[in-house]
Formats: structure tokens, C-alpha cells, sequence
């Protein structure tokens, strides 16, 4: 059960509340919905625990794998020189510490916008042609995504250590921050709506609270995601770009630099936290 | 023999004619010829109801409802596109299992062949359109036995 | 070509488990395109796994098997090193045969 | 009714759920504002976060969508104090959301639960954008159980808001309280600055009509919601 905050009424009210006839009703609220509810719950663990077992994001990772290390492009060059913040070709825990500041692109990049960068600068893709299936849909699975979830892969078991170095990535943190809280649409969301208090759940999926380190490192371990009712692989780019979708908001470019921020505020709130990637959910 | 040269064995095997999937195999050395004559059960998997299908599977009428046949799956689906069950048989000479899924389409979802040697315990993940009754039928000994459970589909996420 | 399967092979005092992970659409024949046309059905049909030349299991799938489809199964007997063949053809002729080393 | 009496029901019918957050206390939940008013430094990066934030959008999209990222001033306050505000500017916010609130032209605030129950289920509706917008003419829904327990028949609830099972029969179905209800969902704002709850007629998401229908399922002794 979670645990729940009672606030503290104000003395006029509390006078209001005793006179109330409905007070006397007051036990019939507790009880049996809860004890149904932790059962739903434990049945959701369950689901989980099963799908846990076999992860199709794996067939996903072998594809980003070969992209990885097909001579593609006009230039017809491998990704295997691409630099993803570790040194040329270094894959390994890469993903760990993205998003971070790139001198050579002058910006804070995350995992997607550094791959289009490659596939631009080595590889000779325009901007459009890199970028055009950033996100899989039935039938038409995205080489960018089957790269990210390789590359995703590479970092599985170790912890997330995004650097706050360079003052453009300290400054992403901010801007990261100041966009989590914002607030507008024509439902009043914002990122905090849903992610800003422990131990609430939508329908029955459980919300972690991301501005904590303790939520942001249960949410941010296990991206790249399979989920399956989408039957493909989420990036984090996709992941919250779907969240503004769902806010009402109109729709990012892509890659977006708002969302870069996010993932750079959520990576270091869950500094600590050990990948588990890719995950299955959903 | 690599599985590249299969694959590509398979291929050229495919534009010399029209040797069915199984009689790949059988030519590739796999499985022998008795093997090869199962073939897709277009009459049970196409079946609408829940009855035609037991019918078209070969167990007409009520099949027995038994312990021994385990469908082991949670009692809520997060999501209906993915739905993980286990179907364990404990019977003596279990030949066959298949898994149903009364409200689907088709209510046949998988079924399977249990060579000698093979355990009785299949796992695979199926399609639920919506909040159903899900059985596993097991034949054993010639006869039919099944199993029964309800599973919840909901709605998940933002519900949009 | 359809994309390679993901096959793991694992033998414990006697017992192998095999764990499949299959590319796959697994398309319904129901769903609508963007243009609101339908979809038509693509699905496995049939899957064999063998060991030693011999079937280990033998599998029919209907479109209602999830998209991805992943089996498990165990039998009796396989070696550290040994191979585990599975194959899959689908409603329209395509097929995929792929091998894991038993562990 | 006068605004004071409506904030003292409000805090009485909360205070009545105990299974769940007082509804004012909801926002007191959140982080809590690290200073009542932003320094300079804060404000200059704001400015940049916002640029940054809007020039993130596709511009190749319909201008009303774009609209969407507009702030009312109770928007743009919730943000900077992230949803936790000082007393005088919870106030401030307060009385200008209390001033928003329409009422249905034929005056009935208790309408059909069983339109209401829809309404309730669907989280349908307002999916703008190209990669999954919602079919054109998607009716909106109100989505409730995404955050309450409403009728215990459906499982598949959230728990960002209080559990309103048994709403009526626990608050009694009166008048005072289908009023309440009535304008808590069209604007939650009024009783509790920066609520996560959406301001649903407000933003002529629902239309008064809806509301009542919602109010009904909420108020109906024949609703699931008070006889399940």
C-alpha cells in the first residue's frame, strides 16, 4: 500500500466536517477497495514478471548491431568510427553517460541526435534521410531506433553517470527542470502532473515520482524499452515525446532539444541508478 | 551445414518447385518423411465459436475439465496485444496442447505436438481482444481434458 | 529475408529448455492502415524445433499468437555444445531457419 | 453560494474521504518551491528554458495547436511556484478560477449517470500531431479513472486523485453537493490552486451538459458508483 499524506484542514473546516452527516459513513471508504486493489496489483506484478522472461527488444538490439557495422550511406562507412562521447568506436557504457556536451557539434546531444550526427558527418545521410523513421510503426521497424536499442544495450549493468561538466550541460539540467514543471494545454498538464508525488499510479501502471532520484532511476534503468502494446522498441525521445502527445501539446521536431533537456534534468536525478537495458513493459 | 547455406538451400530448393515446408526439412535431413504430413489446421484455426473448434481439433463435446492440465497466467493483462501463458499437462502421454481464447476472432491461438521426450509445458504469449475466458486443451491417451481461467484485459497508460 | 530468430539452449541434469524469440508481424487481418485500408494477414504458421535430427517440438500458429512470438519449451536429453534447429514458415511462404548452441 | 462557504465545503467533503489526499493538500504534496520569488539569475534562464522549450515544436502544424503551449496566468503562476504557490498567490489564483464557472443553460446540475460513466471511462479525445493523432470528430472524454476509483467494477483505476467510490452515499445527495461536484470538475482550480486536475469546462473540454452527466454518475443513488 502507499503511504498517504494527510494534509491539515483548515480549523473552520474541521468545525464544517463534524457537522456533516456523511462523516458517519466514513468507514465504508476503507477497506475491501484496497485490498482489491493490491490484488489487481500483485496480478500486474505477475504479468510482468512473465513478459520478463523473453524480451523481442533482443531480435531488435541483433539489427542495430548489423546497422552498426554496415558500411551504409553515400560515403558507404560503417557507425564503428562514430563517437559517442567515450572516443571513436567506443560503445561500451556509452549510453550511460548521454545525453552530454559534444565540442565538435558545439551542443548537448542525447544517443539519437549523436547517431544522426554520425550518420551525417561519416556516413554523408542529409538530415532528412537520417532522420525520416526515427520511430518504428507496424510493419516498418526504424534503423535509428534498432541502433539505439544496441547501443542502449552496451551500457546494460552499469550506472547512469551523465556529466554535469560543461556549463551547456549544467545549463540543460536547469532547462530541463523549468520544462518538467511547466504547465498549459487544454487539460493543465505538465510533466509534473503525473511524475511529481510518490506512490501514485494512472489506471494501473504505477507512476514514478521523477523529480527524486530514487523514481527517476526506477524509470530511466530500463530504456530503451520494448513495449509491447506498441509490439516494437521506445526510445526515450519517443517515450516523451508521446508523453507531450497524451499532455494534448502539438508535436516535437524531432530530434528536439526540449526533450534533450528533459532526459538530461531525469539522467541526473538517476545518477546511481544500473541499466537494465533494453526493458520490456507495456 | 550452416544455417546461412539452409537458408539459401531452402531458397534454390523453393525455385526448383513446390516442395512444401515440411518436405524441406525432410530433404534437408531434419525430420523424417512420417513427420512431414502434419500441415496447418486451417479448419480449426478458421472455426469462429468455441465448439466448432474443439470439433475441428477433434474433441468434440465437452472435454473434461482436469487438475492435471495447469494454465498458468495473471489474472490481469496490462495489455491485450501481449498476454504470456503456460500450459503444463501432468496427464501420462500428453500428445498435444492447444491454447483458446474464447472471445477472440478465432478462438484457436497456438497448438502444439508433443513428440516423445518432450515435457508438457509450452509458454508462448497471445492476442486478447478483450476480457476472456482462455482455455488449454491437452490430449492424452487419445482423450481430451482441459483447463480454464479468466483473464482481465484493461485499459493501461493514459487511457488515450 | 525475414530477420534471424534469437534461440537459447540450456541443458540442467538431463533437461534442455529451449527459449525462441521469433521476428515477426504477426499480423491479424483485421487492423486498418492509415488510409483505412486492411491489413491483410501475415502470420507464422508453423514452427519445428529439432535436436540430433530429431522433432523436439512441433508448433501451428494462428494470427492471434502475439507480435514477436516467443516459445518455451524442454526435453529430455542435449549436450553442452550441442545444436537446437528451428524453423518457421508463414501463410505466405516465408520462412527462416535458425540454430542455437545448447549451454 | 458565497466563496468562502464553498471553501469550507470543499475542505469538508475532503476531509470525509480518508482513504485519500485532502484535496487541498494535494499540491502541498509536490516539491516545494525553493524560494517565494525566483532570483534574477532564475528568471534570465526561464527565459531561455521557454525559448528553447518553444522552438522545440514542429512549426509545420496548425497554429490553434500551437496554441496549445499558451499559458493563462494560472498556468504560468503553477509553473514558476511548481504547483505549490504562496498562501496570497493560492488566493489570487483561487478567486480568478472561482469567477470562470458557467452553469448548464437549463439549470439542472445532476444529469445521466449513464452518460456520465462513459465519459468517465473515456480517455479518448484532443490527440493532436502526426505520428498518433486521435480520428477526426474522436468525442473527448473525461478520462476520471485515470486518477479515481469511481465504481468498483472497473480495475483498471488511478490513484492521483482521491477514491470518489460511494461519492454520494458517503456526502449525502444534496443539492450543496451536486453543486460542489458540479464545479469542482468544471474548474478544480477554484478550490485548490495548481491541482493536477484538469480544468475541465474551463477549457470547454466537457460542455456544462457533460459535467452534470458527470456530476450524475457521481450523484445518482442508482449510479454504480454509489450502489456497487
Amino acid at each position: 500500500m502507499r503511504k498517504q499524506r494527510r494534509g491539515t484542514p483548515h480549523a473552520a473546516a474541521k468545525r464544517m466536517a463534524g457537522s456533516l452527516a456523511a462523516l458517519a459513513a466514513l468507514a465504508t471508504l476503507t477497506g475491501t477497495p484496497a485490498l482489491a486493489q493490491d490484488k489487481s496489483m500483485d496480478e500486474i506484478a505477475k504479468y510482468r514478471e512473465m513478459l520478463a522472461d523473453g524480451n523481442p527488444a533482443e531480435l531488435i538490439e541483433m539489427r542495430g548491431e548489423e546497422l552498426w557495422k554496415t558500411p551504409r550511406g553515400p560515403k558507404n562507412v560503417s557507425l564503428e568510427q562514430c563517437d559517442l562521447g567515450l572516443g571513436p568506436g567506443k560503445v561500451e557504457g556509452a549510453y550511460a553517460q548521454l545525453p552530454r556536451y559534444f565540442a565538435d557539434a558545439g551542443k548537448v546531444m542525447d544517443v539519437e541526435a549523436r547517431l544522426v550526427y554520425c550518420m551525417q558527418t561519416q556516413q554523408g545521410f542529409s538530415f532528412a534521410e537520417a532522420t525520416k523513421n526515427w520511430y518504428s510503426k507496424p510493419g516498418k521497424e526504424s534503423d535509428l531506433v534498432a541502433l539505439v536499442t544496441w547501443v542502449g544495450a552496451q551500457s546494460n549493468g552499469q550506472k547512469i553517470n551523465v556529466p554535469v561538466k560543461h556549463p551547456k550541460e549544467a545549463e540543460m539540467v536547469k532547462m530541463g527542470e523549468y520544462i518538467f514543471h511547466r504547465r498549459s494545454g487544454p487539460q493543465d498538464f505538465g510533466c509534473s502532473v503525473c511524475h511529481g508525488q510518490d506512490g501514485v499510479r494512472i489506471r494501473l501502471q504505477d507512476l514514478d515520482n521523477l523529480s527524486q532520484s530514487k523514481g527517476a532511476q526506477k524509470a530511466m534503468r530500463t530504456w530503451p524499452a520494448y513495449r509491447v502494446s506498441q509490439g516494437t522498441v521506445w526510445t526515450m525521445q519517443r517515450r516523451l515525446i508521446d508523453c507531450m502527445r497524451q499532455a494534448r501539446w502539438p508535436e516535437q521536431k524531432f530530434p528536439s532539444d526540449a526533450v534533450i533537456a528533459l532526459e538530461m534534468y531525469l539522467q541526473n536525478k538517476a545518477a546511481g541508478g544500473v541499466l537494465e537495458s533494453p526493458g520490456i513493459k507495456r | 551445414m550452416s544455417m546461412n547455406e539452409i537458408n539459401a538451400r531452402r531458397d534454390a530448393m523453393k525455385k526448383m518447385g513446390g516442395m512444401g515446408f515440411l518436405g524441406l526439412l525432410a530433404a534437408a535431413g531434419m525430420i523424417t518423411p512420417q513427420m512431414a504430413l502434419a500441415a496447418w489446421n486451417k479448419g480449426a484455426f478458421e472455426a469462429k465459436t468455441l465448439a466448432d473448434t474443439l470439433k475441428a481439433l477433434g474433441a468434440a463435446g465437452t472435454p473434461v475439465e482436469s487438475k492435471d492440465v495447469v494454465l498458468n497466467a495473471p489474472d490481469i493483462a496490462e495489455n491485450g496485444a501481449v498476454v504470456p501463458v503456460t500450459v503444463t499437462s501432468n496427464l501420462p502421454h500428453s500428445q498435444q496442447v492447444a491454447i483458446l481464447v474464447e472471445k477472440n476472432p478465432n478462438a484457436l491461438a497456438a497448438q502444439f505436438m508433443i513428440p516423445e521426450g518432450t515435457e508438457a509445458t509450452i509458454t508462448t504469449r497471445v492476442k486478447m481482444g478483450q476480457t476472456s475466458d482462455v482455455f488449454a486443451l491437452v490430449k492424452s491417451d487419445g482423450k481430451f481434458y482441459i483447463a480454464k481461467k479468466e483473464i482481465k484485459v484493461t485499459l493501461g497508460g493514459c487511457g488515450g | 529475408m525475414a530477420d534471424p530468430m534469437k534461440i537459447r539452449a540450456a541443458n540442467k541434469d538431463g533437461v534442455t529448455e529451449v527459449k525462441i524469440l521469433m521476428s515477426h508481424e504477426m499480423e491479424t487481418g483485421q487492423r486498418k492502415d492509415a488510409s483505412g485500408a486492411i491489413v491483410p494477414a501475415h502470420f507464422i504458421s508453423e514452427v519445428t524445433a529439432t535436436w540430433n535430427g530429431k522433432v523436439v517440438l512441433q508448433g501451428e500458429f494462428g494470427p492471434a499468437v502475439s507480435k514477436n512470438p516467443y516459445l518455451a519449451f524442454k526435453f529430455k536429453g542435449g549436450a553442452k555444445g550441442e545444436k537446437v534447429t528451428v524453423s518457421w514458415v508463414d501463410n505466405k511462404g516465408d520462412k527462416r531457419t535458425d540454430e542455437g548452441t545448447i549451454a | 453560494m458565497h466563496h468562502h462557504t464553498l471553501r469550507l465545503l470543499a475542505a469538508a467533503v475532503a476531509l470525509t474521504v480518508s482513504s485519500a489526499l485532502p484535496l487541498a493538500a494535494q499540491a502541498a504534496d509536490k516539491a516545494p518551491a525553493t524560494s517565494a520569488k525566483p532570483a534574477k539569475a532564475d528568471a534570465v534562464l526561464a527565459a531561455k528554458a521557454e525559448k528553447l522549450y518553444l522552438d522545440s515544436f514542429d512549426p509545420d502544424q496548425p497554429r490553434t495547436h500551437l496554441d496549445r503551449l499558451k499559458q493563462d496566468e494560472a498556468m504560468a503562476l503553477c509553473s514558476q511556484y511548481k504547483d505549490n504557490p504562496p498562501p496570497a498567490v493560492r488566493a489570487k489564483i483561487e478567486k480568478a478560477q472561482l469567477e470562470t464557472i458557467r452553469f448548464p443553460v437549463e439549470g439542472r446540475l445532476v444529469g445521466d449517470w449513464k452518460k456520465g460513466e462513459e465519459l468517465a471511462s473515456s480517455g479518448r479525445g484532443g490527440h493532436i500531431g502526426k505520428i498518433q493523432p486521435d480520428a477526426k470528430g474522436t468525442p473527448r472524454g473525461g478520462n476520471c479513472y485515470a486518477c479515481h476509483q469511481l465504481a468498483t467494477k472497473e480495475v483498471a483505476y488511478g490513484t492521483i486523485g482521491p477514491s470518489l467510490h460511494n461519492f454520494g452515499k458517503v456526502r449525502g445527495y444534496g443539492e450543496d453537493i451536486a453543486r460542489y461536484a458540479y464545479m469542482k470538475v468544471y474548474n478544480a482550480q477554484a478550490f485548490s490552486a495548481c491541482t493536477n486536475m484538469p480544468r475541465f469546462g474551463y477549457h470547454a473540454w466537457l460542455t456544462p451538459e457533460q459535467i452534470a452527466d458527470i456530476v450524475a454518475f457521481l450523484m445518482d443513488p442508482e449510479s454504480p458508483v454509489n450502489k456497487d
